[in-house]
């Protein structure tokens, strides 16, 4: 072997901004500059250094270096390293559907509702299946909010029920229909083994089987929760850290405004 | 390890806030004594040999705790039915629950032989059985002695792949890297199953199963590190939730080393049912008074929803009602890892400063109990390279106050259970600023007067009248009132109050009354 | 766009180690957890993220997720991730040449000369060029040696020069050819823009001018030298961190036995 | 600012410390004052208004000092040479000096005026310049006090990617996230050229050069953050090496505010000629004394080399002379940002307990002065998460002893100069750790005769001793023993000594005459 991991010439790159290739930045445009860490199950020594490096290569890195290894234990290594990406991005074609309207006050929302629904909109939330993790969907609902944005239950012109935690879906629904609700929140905090991904993706059968889908507008949210994953998994709005109740308020508001106009 | 007084406390007042909280506990008490709960009797059961499943995977406690249950019995405690079908059978107790499960046997049967004779029996296999805890406990003893106990603070991590086999990799990895305790978190979801799991398990989520052989498992391989290392390694997992006692017995059998328990997490964080859980936990507690298991109180959770600084003194008023609960279970204040967290806000100035007339407050005021001191988790982001140096300052504090458990934070605890080297990089963290600032604690002092003695005084003084309120409403109350984490839970609701029974005079738990007896408890049993 | 960033069905895979395709190690066998952090010339915002996504792809990760995002500045935002390595590494296949001799002990080397040689071991080293850092090759050289371990000067059977810092390769030939060194040793610490692989190439050069690069051991050390790197720059051997004096010494001596024997 | 006294200091100690530094400054600076350098001179040139390169890019005052010297007549000063030539040719110095390099002019042909008409127009030209450098302070006055001066630490950063239109990127965004002080590191092997490169540069290795163009387009970049953040951005770059005076007055120029400015650094780092040195040293400093410019000194340097805990006296006595030399030099407390490390072994048991006597006691025994001090750098390896826990540490220790000028540490200090995200990251964890610890210090005592206060005792000892043993042998011989930073340099080694050359009695530095007494020195001129 040897060979190929290390390039003695560096060769000279532009230093413009391309936005059709973007490429990481340490220090100068384009440098690809960046870090990285993980173990590997093997002893620290030479060899393993080698198994980093070729790893780092096979990542599209050039000239990778081990910053820092040092075994775990009998048979895992750590490893830090830097080096330079070549891989870019054409940033420009990045169209993303994102959730980003024009962000409605507390009031403006209230009044959207009154101007365009001659009734309170009703919404239901809840932190699913086994999750115990209450403080994020609290952050949204509860009156006194979060980071100073009051939450929907203090919206005047929201109906806002919120169930707490380690609500079954099936618990979850039944009550979506005796509040014929038009607005269902969820919330998923732990991810380990992908049990979100499980227990929402069971949520939209489960409403699917009661032939209510169509009719509410379904959202969820949480840390590892994006408006990318939300909508792979049939929903219609995905909310992730930093949210708050004028988020999702604003989106479900619109959205449902744009259902009724259709 | 006494530290000397630095913050100047008014020791009045925190004998007041003892008397205090003694007659809350002494209150609620009385309650607890009248009742049982079906955990208990399955407990009962476990402890008295009965363990495996049928051959739908239902544990046997539960299969015979069932049995009585649907006839309306359970009031007189599974163990008169026990100890008759012994007396009419001749068979062990895990025989006749095998029978029973097969729907050979029916307990309820048998007519009832004298109370005295029953007993008899039943506390010649209570004594043997509670022998077998004793020589672990002896055993625990003998290996601390032998490899000599650390001073230094217990570093104390997590292990939560949802596999025991890989869990033990981990914790045999972190225990050569310097753990001297660790926990393997329980899958999320147990606490709410009204039984324990069976055999070891490889699937689980955010955490492993409590199961009596995965205790089994992960206490061999640390054992196995321990001898390795010349230090022994303790085992620490969950007696919460539904299931509170039986896993008390399940840890005392398998040498589990310390038991987070406490009855107020259950309430507050699992909707569990208050007057279930209280009962659970005035049993689960003795039995881990009589294994010599160090207990882990959930203070520390208050501060994850409510503010850290707001809120400090809810978590003094609880440690204090915890330490008599703890006492009324006949547990020594060297077994009461009372609970508290730096959970300061990062942005809050001072904010350090707060916590450190926080954290040296539990000390002095508990100066022989060894607080589990938890890290920050509220306020750690993805930023791992912050939360690195978040958990810096957590070091610091421990080693400036000289905490006794601490739980190390994980740079990456905003994200996922913690990787193998997520462990190794805060093991690092926490032995550097340990030995870099070793004495530095007994260099410091506090200004007279100044910022840090005042917010203790403070702090002390909020918790005292706290305390006085709690007095007054009564335990429960207060619970339902939302004082604690600001989470309300009505004394009806939650999960599990359909498993708590009355007692009835004929009752009788052989264990309860041997354990008091050997605990040298006053209580009426 | 969309699609193929979330994996929502984990696929399952083996949990036993293959050192035939070994992969990174979170807390389970093969589940590839690596943990990335870069900078992207970029604002902040869902563009940014969907963008460092699909670097994160291209790198060969699966399920990538950003833990952590912020502006560092108007048009550049910094991203911590985490993810699954797809790619795997022959471990079994991994053939290093290493300079991993059998350590001798300052005792043991001095014998060894003298044994084998019927003279001292002439030993010239010097940080050439502009960098001006010391510390590493007084660590090898001076009596007083490092974290416990004696420098060459210490040794009875080597005769140690070192010239210090800054010193031009010519100047160091030139001192090489007049003290008939057997062994030369080069510290090179300053790494930017490659100055040490230019440095340490033009030392080869002008060795070669001179025709005594096959007269002497050429070895060059210091924080960012592996013994890959130094090969391929054309010399005998080349020590990373952590190296002590045995070290160098028992690989010069060895060497120039096997030399003297051919 | 002044921080109470907490070390219990023996200020006799520190009163004899301070004489006999006096004694060994005062000693070598009459060796100081009876010689001048090329590069002095060539300073001379450009104070006066000579700039630019010529065809062969060599810089236009090192021309007319070549000039000069080759007909050995430098002793006399350029200052004559160019004042007479002015009387005769009318000329500027910018003129002549292009009709010099061009070969149209020989200065040394004209016949010599008298000397006080040759001073008369020199003064005049002299004193023209020092106005803009007077101009500059004030301006940087005004805009201090236009946005106000921060009173917590100044947060100092340093850019080294080689190119300034890079560098100037990096620059705004520190500064834009906190940043008051940035530092553009110079390309290394600068300070051994005898000549300032010219214009603005885009190659460099471990930097970039120092060059008035460099300053000018960093300075402007720096006001335009500046005005947009309402705080005044420090630039800072380096007085030291073979152009020392040069790059002081390029400086003054261009509104540099800080400029690291020792002679030892260059004797034992750079193998610079002792002599040669010193001499730069002097007039530099005055330059920057005039200009309000806070140098910084490089005592921190002799740890990375040499042990902090074991070498700490050394930098103290180190201090103690470089307050002197400063002050013969016209320099104000305010501006002597002497240099200390936190460069303590991790590894030591109390490392940050002794460091933290250290750091205190450098704070009281030079309240005023603006101390510099530098993270750990020494022992940072590529483990880039427990390096920002070092620094972590470090930055604690500043707040806790209230530092002034504090260089953030880098988590990648091992590994390469910092990227973009390294300076955010740094950043981060020192305003972390100052608003969370923001009066911890205020609130700490230490232990009366405890180890911080015994270790301060016996560090400032050490000092003493070793500044006695200086007064005897000099500070020439003290260096060739290798006292500091255990390097040893001898008086006619190193690089630039054929630069230095004896005063003649007709020797003129204008600048020197006036600087002086607007500075109101005493020193023999
Ligand atoms: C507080 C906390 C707890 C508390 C929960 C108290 C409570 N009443 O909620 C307690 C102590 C009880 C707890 C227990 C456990 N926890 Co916990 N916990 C946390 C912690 C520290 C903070 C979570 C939090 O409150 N964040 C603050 C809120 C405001 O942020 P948020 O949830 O992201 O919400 C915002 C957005 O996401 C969004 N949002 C959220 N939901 C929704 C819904 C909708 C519809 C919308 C629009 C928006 C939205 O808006 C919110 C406001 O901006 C995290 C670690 C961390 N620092 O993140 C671990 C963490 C979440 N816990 C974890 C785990 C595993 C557990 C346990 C299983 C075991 C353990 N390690 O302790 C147990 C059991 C709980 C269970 N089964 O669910 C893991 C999850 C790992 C994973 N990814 O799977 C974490 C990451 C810690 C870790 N590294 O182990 N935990
Ligand atoms: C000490 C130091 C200095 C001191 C040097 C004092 C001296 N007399 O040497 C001073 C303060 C003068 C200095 C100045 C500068 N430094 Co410096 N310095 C360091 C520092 C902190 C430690 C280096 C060290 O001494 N390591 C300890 C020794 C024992 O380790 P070692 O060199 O790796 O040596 C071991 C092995 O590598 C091996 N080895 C080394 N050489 C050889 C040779 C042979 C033949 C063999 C067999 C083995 C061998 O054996 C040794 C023992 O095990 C590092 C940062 C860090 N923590 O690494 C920065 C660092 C090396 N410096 C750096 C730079 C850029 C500079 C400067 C240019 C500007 C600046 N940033 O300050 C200036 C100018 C110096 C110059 N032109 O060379 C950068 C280099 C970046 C890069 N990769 O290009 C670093 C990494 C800091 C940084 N992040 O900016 N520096
Ligand atoms: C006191 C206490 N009990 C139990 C638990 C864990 O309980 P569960 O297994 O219900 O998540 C915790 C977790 O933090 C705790 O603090
Ligand atoms: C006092 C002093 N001068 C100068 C320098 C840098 O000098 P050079 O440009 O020679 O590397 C340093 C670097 O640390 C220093 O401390």
């Amino acid at each position: 072997m040897g060979g190929g991991l290390y390039f003695t010439e560096k060769k000279d790159f532009d230093k413009n901004l391309d936005l059709t290739k973007i490429k990481p930045y340490g220090d100068t445009m384009n440098d690809g500059k960046i870090q990285v860490s993980f173990t590997l199950p093997v002893n620290d020594g030479e060899k393993a250094i080698y198994a980093a490096l070729e790893l780092a290569n096979k990542m599209g890195i050039e000239y990778p270096s081990v910053a820092y290894h040092t075994p775990l234990d009998k048979g895992f290594t750590y490893f830090v390293m830097y080096g330079s990406l070549r891989h870019s991005i054409d940033f420009t074609r990045i169209k993303i559907e994102s959730v980003e309207v024009e962000l409605m006050t507390l009031e403006e929302i209230d009044s959207y509702i009154k101007t365009n629904f001659d009734r309170k909109v009703i919404v239901l939330g809840a932190t699913t299946g086994t999750d115990a993790h209450t403080v994020g969907i609290d952050a949204i609902m509860n009156r006194k909010g979060f980071a100073g944005h009051y939450g929907l239950e203090r919206f005047e012109m929201i109906e806002a029920y919120n169930l707490g935690s380690q609500v079954s879906n099936e618990a979850f629904v039944k009550k979506a229909i005796e509040l014929k609700a038009d607005v269902l929140l969820v919330s998923q905090t732990v991810t380990q083994k992908d049990i979100h991904v499980k227990n929402l993706t069971n949520l939209v059968d489960l409403l699917e089987a009661e032939e209510i889908r169509d009719k509410v507008i379904l959202i969820c949210g949480g840390p590892r929760i994006s408006n990318e994953l939300a909508k792979e998994l049939g929903y219609d709005a995905g909310f992730g850290p930093n949210t708050f109740s004028e988020h999702v308020a604003t989106f479900f508001v619109k959205e449902l405004y744009d259902r009724k106009s259709k | 390890m006494k530290p000397r007084s630095k913050l100047n406390l008014d020791y009045n007042l925190v004998e007041k806030a003892r008397e205090i909280a003694k007659k809350i506990a002494n209150d609620t008490q009385k309650f607890i004594d009248k009742h049982s709960t079906v955990s208990i009797e399955r407990t009962i059961c476990r402890l008295l040999g009965i363990d495996g499943i049928d051959e739908f995977g239902v544990p046997l406690p539960n299969v015979v705790v069932d049995h009585i249950h649907k006839s309306d019995l359970l009031n007189n405690g599974i163990a008169l039915y026990l100890g008759n079908a012994i007396l009419h059978t001749n068979n062990s107790p895990q025989n006749i629950a095998e029978k029973v499960s097969q729907g050979q046997l029916n307990l309820t049967e048998f007519p009832l032989k004298e109370i005295s004779e029953i007993k008899e029996v039943l506390f010649s296999i209570t004594q043997k059985n509670l022998d077998i805890i004793e020589r672990n406990k002896q055993q625990r003893e003998d290996m601390i002695n032998e490899y000599g106990e650390k001073t230094e603070p217990l570093i104390y991590l997590i292990v939560a792949t949802g596999n025991i086999f890989e869990d033990m990799v981990q914790a045999q990895a972190a225990a050569r890297q310097g753990a001297d305790v660790i926990a393997v978190i329980r899958s999320t979801g147990q606490s709410l199953l009204d039984y324990v799991p069976y055999g070891s398990t490889t699937e689980g989520f955010g955490g492993t199963y409590a199961t009596q052989e995965n205790f089994r498992l992960m206490r061999s391989a640390l054992d196995e590190v321990s001898e390795e290392e010349g230090r022994y390694i303790r085992l620490t997992n969950y007696c919460s939730g539904l299931c509170m006692p039986e896993i008390a017995a399940m840890g005392a059998f398998e040498r589990v080393d310390m038991m987070l328990n406490d009855a107020l997490y259950g309430i507050l964080f699992r909707d569990i049912n208050m007057q279930r859980t209280m009962i659970d936990q005035y049993f689960s507690r003795m039995i881990n008074a009589y294994a010599g298991v160090i207990i882990n109180t959930g203070e520390d959770n208050y501060l994850t929803t409510d503010d850290a600084y707001e809120a400090a003194h809810t978590v003094f008023a609880s440690q204090f009602i915890n330490e008599q609960f703890a006492k009324l279970a006949g547990l020594k204040q060297e077994q009461m890892g009372l609970g508290h967290a730096f959970e300061m806000d990062p942005d809050l100035e001072n904010g350090f400063v707060f916590e450190l007339a926080q954290a040296q407050m539990a000390r002095e005021i508990f100066p022989s109990a060894p607080l589990k001191y938890m890290p920050p988790t509220k306020y750690m982001t993805g930023n791992i390279f912050k939360g690195h140096v978040q958990d810096a300052l957590f070091n610091m504090i421990t080693i400036l106050t000289n905490q006794r458990i601490h739980l190390l934070g994980m740079l990456t605890e905003a994200i996922h259970t913690p990787f193998m080297s997520d462990r190794a990089l805060s093991i690092e963290n926490a032995r550097y600023i340990f030995k870099n600032m070793k004495n530095l604690g007994d260099e410091l002092e506090f200004k007279k007067d100044g910022m840090i003695q005042k917010r203790a005084g403070e702090v002390l003084n909020n918790a005292v009248n706290l305390l006085m309120n709690i007095e007054k409403e009564g335990l429960f109350k207060t619970i339902e009132k939302g004082i604690f984490a600001q989470i309300k839970r009505p004394i009806d609701g939650g999960k599990g109050l359909d498993g708590v029974f009355l007692k009835s005079k004929d009752y009788i738990n052989p264990f309860l009354e041997l354990m008091s007896r050997e605990l040298q408890l006053g209580g009426n049993i």
